[in-house]
């Protein structure tokens, strides 16, 4: 996964928790590291796709004046192990007249993309599988290939709703790549780097949602809109818009492959809310108010991981108020949200952010130390 | 415009209309030749205007050996409404399209031809609207039977 | 690089427009060689669709999002309740008709148990017309609430969804304390009421009535205000007045096309005339306009309801006890109401034996689900959707 | 930019509503049903399963008279009736129920002329196997109460008595002899409903 290339990747602190020079003296040491890097970024996976789902679950019946589950365990906490334990089991239906290899691969595609975005995410100063340098430019390649499983899924499905949702993905995940990456450059633009522990120590001052008044807000608030719709949910679920499409592109999936999507659309949303955590609101740094130095000390207390938790949380819990509260768009709509809205306004917000930095009238700061 | 006031005009528009009997509406009886003409003029009557083709159905009646179609029309600005009756022949029931007057009558016709076999002229999609394709019968024809036909089983 | 469209256009000689680009894509979207040809598929909509609210089959043609045309495909819940109808009593139709448009059971009721009186010419008493009058203006309130659940359902908010049966539950629990019933009541009886109303009830739709028009502001605030909504509905299913009428819709379908055309006014029944409300027409005939209107019947049902809840006057509940049996005079009887989605007829050809010779029902979505198919034409999937949910079909009430 | 920010608020408007619903637990509607058993009480009224009323003697006041049987507009009912020559007219021996076909339309009970019937709201009846639908109501298949109730002699009432297999729960109908029905009583139906 990342042993190969080590020109790009610098400084994996997998490594430094083996010990030494792991990657050059003991090779098989340097594989089992990858291996365990592996295992634990899946392990990580799946028990987060599991959280989100019952906290999604939770949260959404709370919103419709509803209990949710209730069952398994105490308030249904064990309900999504046993929802994962009867997708395991259940059969694997493939229709007939399917391409059956493509129908294989789509999940599996949608759920290795996910997990190369992963890997990237730094979650504290010291746990990151691999903090490259170029960290932001890799997360936004590798997350587009998520879209090739979608559309792969929808096609050899050989069923017309499905294919219709899966050119719904396409089109929209790639219209919307643009304005995600635009909003993500102000900030590369602003910290000077793609690798992500460096922008995140940028933001030790202030965040870049409020460091630039304006301009920071803006880039935030469209890649909220983009990375919504980049993710396929409600607003923008037209790819599965179950009452359009029936289930859009994994109509045809059932058990396992269905699992995958859609373990692959819970991590997607955390991947994506910690992207705007550490973009945005400043990773692991602590919420500081100018002079009050009582204060922004209570706040250093609190250690740099659950500060991270905490603002992706945040976030995640922003999406899912979002999804329940807001009916769907339509497929014309969302282009036009798009190419005539948000492009031309991430576009005019990058310009007048490196404007900004040209001219060198920095930034508002909100806490000079 | 009150029930004989209505009866009257509805007369008066031409002498193929004759009142028809047991009806707790204002009813009329039509020949099947002519009904769309007939049909036209009350629709396109100033006083009358019956611009809405509320019912479309028919009734077997199997010992005169008839089918009656039965419209009744209801004027949307005058909210008076006229019953019109149609008698056919029920061995070789066909009678002429409606469609082309009031565009729902163009499913109420599948509908009737599907129940009761009446086959319309100039229709432009005559097939069967409730039952299968295949469906053998008619079934609300009152000699119709099929082998489903619940009755209690221990009569 | 050349386009094999291009190609294709100079081999057939056919001149190639040169006035605007949009011309020029439709031109060769046209062509069937070129490399912008479309081709327009069939799919099917249904009978298994979450938003054909039932077992309504829509054979689409369709070029990529667009609705080319609509083919309904009816009968997948032929009952033949208009066969079975010719061998079961008077008394016994009225359970039938719960199952017409199994959202406003009482409503049909009323009208067969209406038409029977009619025929046998039986004069009510004040307090069962009141009664009747009150049930059937909850029964549209209840309805319209779980239309404007799956409204939101359609239009992809899940919560309305939740939001509008919690509210339904309530007004089904009050009938569900007087008729015995919640969803098929067979409660209205020709010859009056099948029993008397629970001594709570008068106080329980008071407190209902307390309790939801509140509720109809948030609905508003969640919903009817949201700029999406607005996106998806406005200008979208325009029905004019004149193809509303030609195809003989009825209910808020006919009267957001802007023709004020309600039984309740125009040929009161129960104790319509003598209550104050106001008949909510709209102005363009979109989805917009159908949503507004039965927002604003709603409104318009709890003024009915407030007017009456406080003063029913006393009397017996039934003035005819029938037995198993009911004779109707020979002739054709024809009887309509307005239902929660327009106009209910029943045509009673009687006789003179226990059992009617032919009955027929005229159901309001039969024609309502036909203005779709002259609606949705060239709008997108999603249109048709909302267009469906607009006109608020039930499908046993089309297939009977 | 009016509109803009107009359609944004209307956003935040209805995000305000989903919010007032997740901070507010007390609006939770939702009921646990198997759970609440006890404190689940449907209305009086519900109509859930035909039932006999029975007197404190454990009689019921059936006279056979097939009124029922008329008014069931789904033939959910067949009264079945033996001669009785104790008091020379025929008399209830079983009283099919079919609840799986029954509409709850209540007629059954509006148009007993003895009110036999009623209808009980108790609805848990779901069972696995269809045939399990068909009810034999008559727990008890004998002389009416009102004949018994006229006999003194306690040795001249237990003749008018023909005790049967206490009934206590639905039987199977594709075989009636569940029901305790002599075979050649009635002609079973085939399983697709259609008269042999």
């Amino acid at each position: 996964m990342s042993s190969g290339s080590n020109s790009l990747i610098q400084g994996v602190s997998l490594s430094q928790w083996v010990g030494g020079n792991a990657w050059t003296d003991t090779p098989w040491l340097a594989f089992a590291a990858v291996l365990g890097g592996t295992a634990l970024t899946i392990g990580f996976m799946s028990l987060t796709a599991m959280v989100l789902v019952y906290a999604e679950r939770k949260i959404a019946a709370h919103f419709q004046c509803r209990l949710g589950p209730m069952r398994v365990g105490w308030h249904g906490i064990l309900q999504s192990i046993a929802d994962s334990l009867k997708l395991f089991f259940k059969e694997d239906i493939v229709p007939t007249n399917t391409d059956h290899l493509l129908h294989a691969l789509a999940p599996a595609l949608c759920v290795m993309a996910t997990l190369l975005a992963l890997i990237t995410i730094p979650l504290s100063p010291s746990i990151s599988i691999a903090n490259m340098n170029i960290g932001v430019l890799f997360l936004s390649a590798v997350s587009g290939l998520g879209v090739l499983g979608i559309l792969l899924g929808g096609w050899s499905s050989n069923n017309k709703w499905s294919l219709l949702g899966a050119m719904r993905a396409g089109a929209q995940i790639i219209s919307y790549e643009i304005s995600m990456t635009l909003s993500i450059l102000v900030v590369v633009l602003f910290a000077g780097s793609m690798k992500f522990s460096t922008i995140i120590e940028s933001q030790a001052t202030g965040w870049w949602i409020w460091r630039v008044p304006v301009v920071g807000f803006v880039a935030f608030f469209i890649f909220l809109i983009s990375s919504t719709a980049e993710i396929n949910r409600t607003p923008f679920d037209l790819a599965e818009g179950e009452s359009e499409l029936t289930a859009g592109f994994h109509t045809e999936y059932s058990g396992l492959r269905f699992a995958m999507f859609f373990l692959a659309e819970y991590i997607n949303l955390f991947i994506a809310s910690s992207l705007g955590a550490i973009l945005f609101l400043g990773g692991w740094m602590p919420f500081h108010i100018g002079h009050f130095s009582t204060f922004n000390h209570l706040m250093d207390l609190i250690p740099p991981g659950i500060w991270f938790a905490m603002k992706v949380c945040g976030l995640i819990f922003l999406s899912m108020w979002i999804r329940w509260t807001f009916p769907r768009l339509r497929v014309d709509q969302l282009m036009r949200l798009e190419w005539k809205i948000l492009l031309p306004i991430g576009l005019v917000n990058l310009a007048i952010a490196a404007c900004l930095i040209l001219s060198e009238y920095y930034f508002f700061v909100w806490n000079p130390l | 415009m009150n029930r004989t006031e209505l009866l009257s005009t509805v007369l008066s528009l031409s002498t193929e209309f004759s009142p028809r009997e047991k009806t707790d509406r204002p009813a009329v009886l039509a020949p099947v030749q002519g009904l769309t003409d007939l049909m036209l003029k009350l629709r396109d009557h100033s006083e009358l205007s019956f611009d809405m083709l509320t019912v479309a159905t028919a009734i077997d009646w199997i010992k005169e050996g008839k089918i009656e179609l039965v419209y009744i029309l209801i004027s949307s600005t005058f909210k008076h409404s006229l019953q019109v009756g149609a008698l056919l022949d029920r061995e070789k029931p066909v009678a002429p399209s409606l469609s082309s007057v009031w565009a729902i009558a163009e499913w109420q016709e599948r509908e009737i031809f599907d129940l009761f076999g009446v086959r319309y002229l100039n229709h432009p999609d005559l097939r069967r609207l409730l039952l299968e394709d295949d469906w053998n019968g008619h079934p609300l024809r009152k000699d119709y039977v099929d082998d489903f036909m619940l009755e209690r089983p221990w009569r | 690089m050349e386009i094999t469209g291009m190609t294709a256009a100079t081999m057939s000689n056919t001149e190639v427009p040169v006035s605007s680009l949009d011309e020029r894509i439709k031109f060769f979207q046209n062509e069937p060689q070129s490399a912008l040809a479309t081709q327009e598929y069939f799919v099917n909509m249904g009978p298994q669709h979450p938003s054909t609210h039932g077992v309504l089959r829509l054979v689409l043609k369709m070029d990529g999002e667009t609705v080319r045309e609509i083919i309904p495909v009816l009968g997948y819940v032929h009952r033949g309740m208009e066969k079975k109808a010719e061998y079961i009593g008077y008394r016994q139709q009225v359970h039938l008709t719960d199952r017409l448009d199994y959202l406003c059971a009482l409503m049909n009721n009323w009208v067969m148990a209406d038409a029977v009186e009619r025929a046998m010419k039986i004069e009510l008493n004040d307090r069962i017309l009141t009664l009747r009058t009150i049930f059937a203006e909850l029964q549209r309130i209840q309805s319209h609430q779980l239309w404007w659940g799956v409204f939101g359902m359609d239009l992809g908010a899940f919560t309305p969804f939740l939001y509008g049966f919690r509210d339904r539950e309530k007004i089904t629990a009050i009938f569900e304390d007087t008729m015995g019933a919640r969803l098929t009541m067979n409660y209205i009886q020709p010859g009056g009421l099948m029993y008397d109303i629970h001594p709570e009830f008068p106080r329980k739709v008071k407190d209902f009535l307390k309790y939801f028009k509140p509720i109809l502001n948030e609905y508003d605030e969640l919903f009817t205000g949201n700029v999406i909504v607005h996106q998806r509905l406005k200008g979208i299913g325009i029905l004019d007045g004149k193809t509303a009428i030609s195809v003989g819709a009825s209910g808020p379908v006919l009267r957001a096309s802007g023709v004020s055309y309600d039984l309740r006014k125009s040929d009161p029944y129960g104790v319509y005339s003598k209550t104050q409300f106001e008949v909510p027409v709209g102005t363009t005939g979109d989805c917009w306009d159908r949503y507004i209107v039965r927002m604003q019947e709603m409104r318009e049902s709890i003024r009915i309801v407030e007017q009456l809840i406080d003063n029913i006057p006393e009397g017996p509940t039934m003035v005819m006890k029938f037995g198993a049996k009911i004779r109707i005079p020979e002739g054709i009887y024809y009887n309509q109401m307005e239902t929660a989605r327009g106009i209910l007829g029943v045509m009673l050809v009687a006789d003179g034996t226990e059992k009617p010779y032919r009955l027929h029902f005229r159901t309001p979505n039969f024609n309502n689900l036909w203005s779709v198919i002259s609606m949705a034409k060239g709008l997108r999937l999603a249109d048709l959707v909302a267009i469906l949910s607009s006109v608020d079909i039930v499908v046993p009430d089309i297939d009977r | 930019m009016h509109v803009f920010f107009r359609g944004l608020l209307s956003l935040f408007k209805g995000m305000k509503i989903t919010w007032y619903y997740l901070v507010h637990p007390s609006t939770v509607v939702t009921q646990q049903y198997p759970e609440n058993r006890a404190t689940l009480k449907l209305a009086d009224r519900v109509r859930a399963q035909l039932a006999f009323n029975y007197d404190e003697n454990g009689f019921h006041k059936c006279t056979s008279c097939h009124i029922c049987e008329e008014a069931c507009p789904n033939a959910s009912i067949h009264v079945i009736d033996r001669p009785k020559p104790a008091i020379a007219k025929n008399e209830l021996d079983h009283f099919i129920w079919r609840l799986d076909s029954c509409t709850f339309c209540n007629l059954c009970v509006l148009v007993c002329p003895f009110q036999v019937l009623k209808m009980n709201p108790t609805f848990e009846s779901s069972v696995f196997d269809q045939r399990l639908l068909v009810y034999n109501l008559t727990t008890y298949a004998g002389a009416t109460g009102p004949v018994l109730m006229k006999q003194p002699d306690a040795e001249a009432r237990n003749k008018l008595i023909e005790p049967r297999s206490v009934y206590d729960g639905p039987t199977a109908l594709e075989g009636y002899h569940l029901a305790g029905i002599p075979p050649g009583l009635y002609e079973p139906t085939s399983t697709t409903g259609v008269p042999k």
